[in-house]
């Protein structure tokens, strides 16, 4: 196992948790460390507890730790909250004077926090730089690399703000000389490079290369960012970004422009994917290609809007009346996400029908260095006919029954002709029919014909460790990182892992084929009842032994995960 | 162009006698007027009988959802600005359903134009009320008449601010083709709110009915569209006495303006093949 | 076999085939013979091909035949487009001086239809009940019971035109006389006593029962003529049929409604419940019992909106985001829409959750004469705290954890204290919460705990012609009829069927025991996909050999039944 | 009773300084003023900052679905018009997402009362535009500045013929109580439309920009909210000076009168152990 270390910082929301959190990302890999940092934040602006945790090590990792090395607190009461949290050598650092803390048996290090940001800058606002300086000196980061996070996530901000951070945190970068040392410091890796990003920004640069120039949504946590990355990279690649005034407005936009021959997409969480199922469907009957992704959270309604779940899964797949080929793909990571969202673009246009992206607020929200995405792995594939053919073209029909069912499509005003695309049942022309033998035929060329080319394109689950494997976990999006950790840790039975980023059309026969010998299946779900496992059972018969369900809002931890599996064998 | 350039191929299913043939050929007349090829207009429309106009127009056709033309019209203006894109919709599609969207697609202005086929009624679902039918009126389902007060979408879109409003009667084909010519050529979101008899389940407001009210605005030559205190008094206007052509207009800046797209080459055109990702790389790196 | 007459009614919509469909209807149960009536309608008001048909028999029916003994069409057009549905010793009754007929090989006999309604009535408006008139005649209804028939449907209009139009009818009746016979002629049953409605009716009538008595939809074909139903008879039974301004605003009233403690149901069609899904979610998180039917018609999005499909199963299990308990029925025929009716508000009022009831277009719009329902033999339950204990309560909590995961349901108002009802995570109290113990408690309570019960009290499927069966046909709502009847025609084979009324929780015990031993399974399914199939599936792992699909649009007639049984052994 | 007899148990959650603590105290005031039990109001909401406020008060809430508190209350109050019905709801709540429902319910006219805590932002979700918020604003969403036409709810509502339209600020408790005191006895559809400032994401719109700009129109004592032309005037002031107070009123019947319900007992009263059917299945064989 590569040597690491989990740190934490806690505080109330309006801390400025979330900006010391991010320096500290920045810090680290400017440290030439790997790293990964996930969320946990209340649905409130200011106040209540949250955490910013960045798991640091010598290796890429891929999920959280249960406990932590270092947890530093903003304010009493969350070091009371988070002692529990620490780990049996690690360490709590609050402030002491600011109030009582009740610790436990943990190891308290009291640090002036807000004095020493008060006394540096004037006001307590830079508590949260202090805190990062603090936890760089303790887990060995340099305080050169301590600058250049701060610089990075104050870039643009007014000097003097800068400045005030600045010398707050290489203040607190020397008084924390005298915290004692976690015990273990960390050879420089080779992270210096990478790219460091998070799950809705993988998507939305994945958008971008695809060739999406129109983005339209309501906001909706934990899908928003995804809108701000579009927004912020919008003059820069000529986008269109435009805030919808409730989402089924933004999906039958983003209709509109796929119609009108450009690449678009829309975001929310479960919601106002509840809302689009007309939309989908609409899709699904006009053959109008659509990207949309799901940032799923907990749910039913409301739910906790600031936290993960993957309870989406039976929604993506059976959203919308009626009966149409759609795409559901479950990234497990960053490089999936950029990945899986030029696959959607390529697919939804190629099949002209909704391609649905699964993620969750841990996935979204969860920062990793990761390498620069080849770009050239995922080709940009465009499936409408292209201008300069166009005017060849004569007598054209939108919904042409052609062998592979899928009709080419043109774009407006590209071809001399006229197109009509049409929700009601249609003709080839596109035009209103009551027909039964053209229904029958246009479902025909809809539905089952096309799926069989959607079938051959399926991403192949991914397997790890599987060969002797006494043990299988089988899951989807999300768990991918700690799934494989997992199987790396438990070394009292050997587990192999199986991990699906494509969940329909199903991989039937692909996952058949991996765990037809498999001694024993283990689903591992971020819902409460196994989704996942339904699917198993519906599209394979195989049968699964045991199901790991959490539903509580959290992610898995590597820990947690280990521990769950011995439970059960 | 000649109108019957546009003719389109489909056998119309709406009944004989249907205020919509009035809008039909109003609306061939005026594409043909604006001069444009069948390839550069999209008609965009959600359901009911308003919505089946554009399969009996040859030229561009989103036939969407109920209540939903009016996002589907503003994205694919949005992909591509060279589209002279219009929506032909009910009073039920565009403000009962589709509501919300009318009052944030008069805000965004996006330069589209809306027809709106308002026979006061749900034709297609057979009679009941829609929001402009008049109170009082007895159908199916309020069977003891309607007791919501009527929507006046004129008035609201003069309150809302919309820069081009206007009123017709789909009898009056060629005044209706001007408005739609003129709503056309205005740059922004235009309304063009139709009178339209549904001889099938209006027995109320008939040709007869809407022939004894309407007047038109210019007929007082004083009438300044562009003065808005005016324009809403004449839009609050409903009854016995009910005002035609252009209530109100304004100089709001379209989106495409007010965003710079109009000076960018249109969506559609942009390749998409190689898009460089290194500028956003190394910004997040 | 039952001796038996099919007769149609063709001609373009407006020209009144519904209500001469409607009077024959009456004429014939008033003759004392059993019917089954369904209609075949174009999504227009003018013009156009529609028909409406009527299987006329000694004994009860269920489903309608393939070809018919008579078809009289109100013009030409028609005539030619019905003349091969006419069966071999059928005839075709049209006016032949009104156009050219293509008849091909169909007896065909001219009529003057409209010329007679001119000269009795002075318009042709009326040519209608002449073919009433003439139809009764030709397949022995007596003239009486066509009088009554037509007094019963004009009802309520002015003496002159139902004078005209039994003046119309009784000319035609006489000049029929020259007709020639089918050959068949009916003796009297029990039937004059008996109800005569369709499923529209017999789900409002049950609805209003139950104690429903605010309904709030948008109108969507073919659900409309259920809020029709609740509008007539509000005044009666002091119901508020409110007309929303869409769907999701008519399911939040409905969910408003309930919560301050009345019973309330909304219809819609797919799209339209598609569009309700956040909704339905919202009640799986409040706790807030809610009904809602969904018409079920052919999609993706428009589809036909006048026509039949039972491709909204997966929806109904699965729409909205996240995870609540939810029970789906699916009535098989008239009777079971009333008793289900009562019996889904009395499950969402127990189990507070959403009850979904799935019809489709083609139950909805189907007449037949029914038994005046028992009215005891389905008791409505009231699950909220009466009036009179409520005053006694201290301490309420909305959500208070129980051993059956049913908290009591108190009424605002009638309680002392405060109610807080949320649709976020929340405590016992009803407040919002972030807390993970919590929510996997209230995970457990509303979906775990609650589905034991619910699991007790599912409608158990009904097994038809098992014993030594060699095939068992399965389905679920409105095939329900023509599987039944299937079973007692094939006589290759020996035929047995499973109808399933309630699809969630699948009865998946009880239907693998009645299917375990079963030689060969085979589904019958108005939809393109097997949705049920596919449950079957996953819920019992049986093997499903064979599946007989129909997705153009229109119903199953038995024939076409039988013909692809026959196909398939 | 006593404001803090209404006060609730739950903590709140909002930021220190938000213009929500006024709105939440004059609710408190106003329905202790009404003299009503806790268990005889019901305060529904959305979703939003806005929306948490019934947990903050000790009486009955539904807290449903982001957009949708309009049709959930017009429900709960026809289905028991014993209930005193309010309704604490965001500018995106109201007149984004739930913008269909606001113009229906205003022609629906049922009884209850409206309070859209205005802060021309999203709140909840960290800052976005609003339908309220001013043009030209920026956000990490509108990054070049909100385009699209600031929407006016109060002359919206004018234009739609609300019964009650009124406009407050939440510094201004007393004066707000009083409109919630006044919009509760209007018996209707009211609406109060209150300027709330958001510390945390509206640096415009603070309570300084407000408080210079405010006025109240019964400072005229000239001002007759009965009319219905000044007060369309006065409804579309926004900017230098803003208009607070009863901008617009007038005596439509409400829903519960035109229908006969308010003569009735309320539904949830009714038994519906024993419904007798035999009416219906005369009639129906
Ligand atoms: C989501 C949804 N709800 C309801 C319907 C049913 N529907 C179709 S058309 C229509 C009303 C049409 O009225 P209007 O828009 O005024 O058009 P008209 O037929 O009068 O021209 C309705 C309610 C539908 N197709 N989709
Ligand atoms: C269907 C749906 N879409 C989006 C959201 C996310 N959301 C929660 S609150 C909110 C906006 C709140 O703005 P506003 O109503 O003005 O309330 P404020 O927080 O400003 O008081 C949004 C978009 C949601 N919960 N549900
Ligand atoms: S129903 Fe009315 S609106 Fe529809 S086609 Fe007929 S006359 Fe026209
Ligand atoms: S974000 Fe704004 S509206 Fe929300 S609580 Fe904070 S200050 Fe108030
Ligand atoms: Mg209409
Ligand atoms: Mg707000």
């Amino acid at each position: 196992m590569a040597r690491e270390l989990t740190v934490r910082i806690a505080g109330e929301a309006g801390q400025g948790i979330q900006s010391a959190g991010e320096a500290l990302c920045r810090a680290v890999r400017h440290a030439g460390l790997h790293l990964f940092a996930h969320k946990d934040y209340m649905s409130r602006i200011r106040g209540g507890d949250n955490y910013f945790q960045v798991r640091i090590a010598e290796q890429p990792v891929q999920c959280p730790r249960e406990q932590c090395d270092i947890i530093i607190a903003l304010n009493p009461n969350s070091a009371s909250a988070h002692a529990a949290s620490v780990g049996e050598d690690g360490m709590l650092i609050a402030d002491a004077s600011e109030g009582s803390i009740e610790a436990g048996g943990t190891r308290l290090v009291d640090f002036p926090l807000r004095k020493t940001a008060e006394s540096v800058t004037g006001s307590t606002r830079a508590a949260n730089s202090i805190a990062a300086g603090v936890i760089c000196r303790v887990s060995g980061v340099p305080e050169g690399s301590l600058e250049h996070g701060l610089r990075a996530v104050f870039a643009g901000r007014n000097e003097e703000l800068v400045d005030k951070n600045l010398r707050a945190a290489r203040t607190a970068y020397k008084m924390a000389s005298s915290c004692p040392s976690p015990g273990i410091s960390l050879e420089k890796s080779d992270a210096g490079s990478r790219l460091l990003i998070d799950g809705n920004q993988a998507l939305a640069l994945g958008a971008i290369r695809a060739g999406c120039t129109f983005y339209s949504a309501y906001p909706m946590t934990p899908s928003t960012s995804i809108m701000n990355t579009m927004a912020h990279f919008a003059q820069r690649y000529g986008l269109v970004v435009e805030q919808a005034e409730d989402e089924i407005a933004a999906i039958n936009m983003v209709l509109g422009a796929w119609f009108a021959g450009a690449r678009a997409m829309t975001a929310s969480s479960g919601a106002g994917i509840a809302l689009m199922s007309e939309g989908i469907s609409l899709a699904g009957m006009t053959e109008t290609p659509v990207v949309v992704v799901d940032a799923q959270r907990p749910a039913p309604a409301t739910g906790f809007p600031t936290r993960t779940e993957q309870a989406d899964l039976n929604m993506a797949i059976h959203s919308g009346h009626g009966e149409f080929v759609r795409a559901v793909y479950a990234p497990g990571c960053i490089e999936q996400a950029f990945a899986l969202a030029v696959k959607a673009f390529n697919m939804a246009d190629k099949y002209q029908m909704p391609a649905i992206i699964l993620t969750d607020q841990f996935l979204a929200d969860s920062i990793r260095d990761t390498a620069v995405p080849d770009v050239d792995a995922v080709q940009v594939e465009r499936h409408v006919i292209d201008k300069e053919p166009s005017g060849d073209i004569k007598d054209y029909k939108r919904y042409t029954i052609t062998e592979s069912g899928i009709s080419p499509r043109a774009v407006p005003s590209w071809i001399h002709d006229a197109i009509y695309a049409d929700s009601d049942e249609h003709t080839e022309e596109g035009h209103i029919t009551e027909d039964a033998a053209v229904r029958t035929q246009m479902v025909g060329k809809r539905l089952t014909t096309k799926l069989i080319g959607l079938s051959g394109e399926i991403e192949e689950p991914e397997a790890y460790n599987l060969d002797g494997a006494d043990l299988v976990l089988v899951g989807f999006g999300s768990t991918r990182g700690v799934m494989r950790e997992a199987c790396d840790r438990v070394l009292d039975a050997s587990v192999g892992s199986v991990h699906l980023s494509q969940v329909w059309p199903f991989p039937s026969t692909a996952l058949y084929e991996m765990l037809e010998h498999a001694p024993k299946i283990m689903t591992v779900e971020n819902n409460a009842t196994g989704q996942l496992e339904d699917l198993i059972t519906w599209k394979t018969r195989l049968y699964v032994a045991g199901a790991i369900r959490k539903f509580d809002g959290r992610p898995f931890t590597v820990d947690e995960l280990m521990r769950r599996i011995r439970e059960k064998v | 162009m000649e109108p019957v350039e546009f003719k389109g191929s489909d056998p119309i299913a709406w009944c004989p006698g249907c205020g919509n043939f009035g809008i039909l050929n109003a609306v061939k007349r005026a594409l043909a007027h604006l001069g444009r090829e069948p390839r550069d207009y999209l008609l965009v429309s959600g359901i009911g009988q308003a919505a089946k106009l554009p399969h009996y127009v040859k030229c561009n056709c989103f036939n969407g959802l109920h209540g939903r033309a009016l996002p589907v019209a503003q994205g694919a203006k949005l992909a591509n600005r060279d589209l002279t894109v219009l929506v032909t919709t009910g009073d039920g599609d565009c403000y009962g359903e589709g509501g919300n969207h009318f009052i944030h697609a008069v805000r965004r202005n996006v330069d589209i134009t809306v027809i709106v086929h308002d026979n006061q009624i749900y034709g297609l679902t057979k009679g009941q009320a829609s929001p402009t039918t008049d109170s009082g009126f007895e159908t199916k389902v309020q069977t003891a008449g309607v007791t919501l007060e009527p929507l006046n979408p004129v008035l609201l879109a003069v309150a809302l601010g919309c820069g081009f409003v206007a009123r017709s009667f789909s009898k009056d084909i060629e005044g209706l083709s001007e408005l739609i010519v003129e709503g056309v050529r205005h740059p922004g979101f235009s309304l063009i709110d139709v009178l339209q008899p549904c001889v099938s389940f209006n027995r109320k407001n008939t040709y007869e009915w809407y022939g004894e009210r309407v007047y038109r605005v210019d007929e007082d030559s004083e009438y300044d569209p562009y003065e808005r205190t005016a324009a809403l008094s004449a839009a609050g206007q409903w009854g016995d006495r009910i005002p035609t052509g252009i209530i109100y207009r304004n100089d709001s800046k379209p989106y495409e303006q007010q965003t710079g797209l109009s000076h960018r080459e249109p969506l559609i055109e942009r390749s998409i093949r190689n898009i460089d990702m290194e500028p956003a790389f190394t910004e997040l790196s």
